[in-house]
């Protein structure tokens, strides 16, 4: 069974069309990587699955039925993000107590011993924590609801490197414990590369790349050597990425598949490219990079 | 063992080789059963679909095999399995770097397949 | 004076929606526009302690210190006084003991009797009457009745200073004294008014009605004594 | 694997309105505070009247709680445009909600709140009086019937109720309609308490509207006016609603 579906999906704001287009389907109980940069449309993709927001066009499924208003939806989902409305008036423990209301499959127990463990304030209220206690907090939410699509958007903004990788521990153990289907959304792979199953690619609104990890680690080559030869051997492959070494050297991802094995004749040599360097360039605006604002 | 995202390894590929070093080890023996892919993924800080891959990459190979609903064990030629690969690996490496240093320093084929032959008779007096 | 008060109930409302757009403008997440900080359970439980201990208090303040009213109409009063006048057209005084103010007896010698009313803004309002009375020697008795004041059906009639009198040489001079009363009434919330008959159709504003009883100055003269008014334009009536 | 959970309608409204109370508990603090100044101002009679004849001068204090009543409407209706502001409805979807199970407990909430504020402010009229009694020196007259019988207080708590839920219902519509246009913000009270206090619009829509629930002296018709009318205000502002994003 897929937890999500969507064909065609597109939301515009006026004429900027945030998610366009965009088809994917998403299976049960994996963890999902959402990468993209900002402002491509990761946000509202995932507010969409929510159902916070409803579509401008196409389609969406969720957990089996379009989620937008959908009572079932709203149960089975829970969508962590750092801007996310919690009610002031209520201590941060009384957030917890009424999660434990409102989700069934709720985990007080887990609830407690994490806020113990971050040693957050029973007594403390959601508007007055610090960026990072925020994010734990919320993180503490995501994970102890247990909900069949747990959301997270950009969970680990302001969490210091101790919390963050606690964060991703303790989410890799619950889910171990407890699989359901999880997204993760960052704008840097790396940090969730080995916590992810699959990775989606979003650039300009839509799905530029679905596949597992282990597959984008694979999807592209790395090639270096003298440019006249490069720009010969590059001709008629899809190029990711290009960039000007010193002495008249080139470096250039292309596609795996594409790498002929004339590249040695060419005096060219390969190297594998990491998955948060090809995710780098494959949601990149363009094949230059910083360097070429410098010429 | 510690898994390094950044390496342009696969982090599967790390998961089996890993355990190919702990049956190197004799840390797991023959007919042992070794980790699931749950308990690598908890171990390594992975998720457990990647350690599945490392783990069938392993069957693939035949240096483990399946018990349906019981888990993974170590074949029995399971370190022979890994030392030839390991060697056979290492050696075409190797010889890939002498024929690349060889084509820098303009040395002909023949020269260097006489090269290699002097080196291997030589190798035979030794023993003699 | 309507006006003004207008006025007034409009500036103070623009004062409170403006103090509270100010909250809302501030705290846009704060726990409901209210004091900041943690749950004020207790602030809503004191109060509604304080307002039940207030509801007992209440019903126990001795009912001799309220003065309780039936409601009255202008019209009522009015047929009251209107009886009051017959009576004392007709001389007939026994009867109108009842709204006997005061009374005052002088001697008197003098062939004619002058009253000399207090003008206020050159207008009396009282009525005057004599009797020429058979057996009256040298004397000059005054009575002063008057009908009953009421407002909202509270008759405050009793707290009212009288008009004395005085007889200089032959003149009776009346001598009005002002009386300043006020008083506290118990009204009924507009929602329940509404639904009443006392319905005035205005929720800030509680309907009230006010009668003030009109003076009788009532004398009696020998029989060969005539009485004259020192003005003009006030009349007077013999009862016969 | 996890299975998916189905949550029933009606348990969701139920949860939603606990959440509702227990998260908005402040605003009944704000409640005792409007209530208090009512209260207060009360005390100096709500209306005196000067009175003269010749040298006979009246004057007359009123005591009711008909100004804490009409601050409570206040209070609801500033409640219910609050409720209904972005920051409050995004709070519910961090837990379980559709748009309908939350208007649905925004109305429970009202209906709760409206029934507090009615019967606290009822209750203040003998808090009123006690204060008119300790403090003025003056004659204290009460009419016969003042509250003296059980069903004419149930009657007054009743229309205070439906009063201030009316006011709560109208709240709730304008802070809906200030969703799809931020101008409703500040049009919607100027031209109604302008309209309603200055006598400009004498014979207004807004002088109409009122006359059409104050004029009326059956308790009966008072009360299906009121009904029908919050009904229909409510209805609108889910139907407006039932589209509203959730924007963080």
């Amino acid at each position: 069974m897929k937890a999500i579906t969507c064909t065609h999906l597109t939301k515009s704001y006026g004429n900027k069309k945030a998610v366009n287009d965009l088809a994917v389907s998403i299976e049960e109980n994996k963890i999902t990587g959402v990468i993209g940069r900002n402002g491509a449309g990761k946000t509202t993709f995932l507010q969409l699955v929510a159902g916070f927001i409803k579509q401008s066009e196409g389609k969406i499924h969720v957990l089996g039925e379009p989620p937008f208003n959908s009572l079932k939806a709203s149960a089975n989902t829970i969508f962590i993000n750092d801007t996310m409305n919690l009610p002031t008036s209520l201590t941060i423990y009384e957030i917890l107590k009424m999660g434990n209301e409102f989700y069934p499959n709720w985990d007080m127990e887990l609830a407690e011993r994490l806020f113990d463990y971050f040693s957050l304030d029973r007594s403390q209220r959601h508007d007055r924590l610090s960026k990072g206690m925020k994010s734990t907090f919320n993180m503490i939410v995501g994970l102890a609801s247990r909900c069949p699509l747990t959301i997270f958007d950009e969970p680990t903004t302001g969490m210091d490197a101790s919390v963050r990788s606690d964060f991703y521990r303790a989410l890799l153990k619950d889910y171990l414990a407890h699989p359901r289907t999880i997204l993760l959304s960052s704008h840097h792979l790396n940090e969730i590369e080995e916590l992810i199953e699959d990775v989606l690619l979003i650039k300009d609104g839509t799905n530029h790349l679905h596949v597992s990890v282990s597959d984008l680690k694979e999807y592209g080559i790395g090639v270096q050597g003298e440019s006249t030869n490069l720009e010969a051997w590059l001709k008629g492959k899809d190029v990711f990425h290009k960039r000007e070494l010193p002495m008249n050297k080139a470096y250039a991802v292309v596609k795996k598949e594409q790498l002929d094995p004339n590249y040695k004749q060419a005096g060219l040599e390969v190297a594998a490219v990491s998955a948060t360097d090809m995710s780098m360039y494959l949601t990149g605006t363009s094949e230059g990079g910083i360097d070429d604002v410098f010429k | 063992m510690i898994i390094n995202p950044d390496g342009t390894k696969p982090i599967y590929v790390q998961i089996s080789e890993w355990i190919e070093t702990e049956i190197l080890n004799e840390s797991f023996v023959q007919d042992e059963k070794v980790y699931s892919q749950y308990q690598l993924a908890e171990m390594m800080n992975i998720n457990p679909a990647t350690a599945a891959k490392g783990l069938t990459k392993l069957v693939e190979e035949e240096i483990l095999y399946k018990k349906r609903g019981l888990g993974m064990f170590v074949a029995s030629d399971a370190k022979d399995i890994i030392l030839n690969k390991r060697k056979s690996n290492t050696l075409t490496k190797l010889v890939d770097d002498v024929v690349a240093e060889a084509n820098h320093l303009d040395v002909s084929e023949t020269e260097l397949i006489s090269m290699i032959q002097t080196s291997m008779s030589k190798l035979r007096g030794e023993k003699e | 004076m309507m006006m003004n008060i207008a006025i007034l109930q409009l500036l103070v409302f623009i004062v409170l929606i403006g103090v509270i757009m100010f909250f809302i403008k501030r705290q846009k997440k704060m726990g409901l526009m209210t004091i900041k900080g943690r749950s004020h359970n207790w602030i809503f439980s004191i109060y509604l302690l304080a307002l039940i201990v207030c509801t007992v208090i209440y019903f126990m303040i001795p009912s001799s210190d309220m003065t309780y009213s039936e409601p009255k109409s202008i019209e009522q009063s009015m047929e009251e006084e209107q009886e009051l006048h017959d009576r004392l057209f007709s001389g007939d005084i026994a009867e109108a003991s009842e709204n006997l103010r005061n009374e005052f007896y002088f001697e008197f010698t003098e062939d004619v009797l002058i009253v000399k009313p207090t003008y206020q803004d050159n207008y009396y309002s009282g009525n005057i009457l004599f009797e020429r009375v058979e057996d009256f020697e040298d004397e000059v008795q005054v009575y002063l009745y008057s009908g009953n004041s009421y407002i909202d059906g509270f008759d405050f009639t009793d707290r009212i200073d009288p008009p004395s009198f005085v007889l200089e040489e032959n003149e009776l001079q009346v001598i009005e004294r002002s009386s300043e009363i006020s008083f506290a009434k118990l009204a009924q919330e507009f929602t329940l008014t509404q639904f009443s008959d006392r319905h005035s159709g205005n929720p800030f504003h509680t309907e009230s009605s006010s009668y003030h009883g009109a003076y009788f100055v009532y004398i009696q003269v020998p029989m060969d004594v005539d009485v004259t008014s020192a003005y003009s334009d006030i009349e007077l009536t013999e009862v016969k | 694997m996890m299975s998916l959970s189905e949550i029933g309608f009606w348990a969701t409204v139920k949860r939603q309105f606990f959440f509702k109370v227990s998260s908005y508990k402040n605003a009944f603090s704000t409640l005792v505070v409007l209530q208090v100044l009512a209260i207060l101002l009360s005390m100096g009679g709500t209306s005196s009247m000067g009175s003269g004849s010749t040298n006979v001068f009246v004057s007359v204090s009123y005591y009711s709680s008909s100004a804490v009543i009409v601050f409570s409407m206040i209070w609801c209706f500033i409640t219910a445009i609050l409720i209904t502001t972005r920051a409050y409805r995004n709070d519910d979807f961090a837990f379980v909600t559709n748009r309908l199970t939350q208007n649905m407990a925004n109305i429970l909430f009202l209906l709760t709140a409206s029934v507090i504020a009615a019967i606290t402010a009822n209750l203040s009229g003998y808090a009123v009086r006690v204060a008119a009694y300790a403090l003025h020196g003056v004659e204290f007259v009460a009419s016969p019937s003042l509250f003296n019988t059980p069903g004419e207080w149930l009657m007054s708590v009743s229309a205070s109720f439906l009063y201030i839920f009316l006011l709560g219902s109208l709240g709730y519509i304008l802070g809906t309609l200030t969703h799809l246009n931020r101008l409703f913000m500040f049009i919607i009270p100027a031209v109604f308490f302008g309209g309603m206090f200055t006598g400009a619009a004498n014979d207004g829509f807004i002088t109409q509207t009122v006359l059409f629930f104050n004029d009326e002296t059956s308790f009966v018709l008072f009360m299906i006016k009121v009904i029908v009318t919050s009904s229909l205000l409510f209805i609108l502002a889910s139907w407006i609603t039932n589209k509203t994003e959730v924007r963080l």
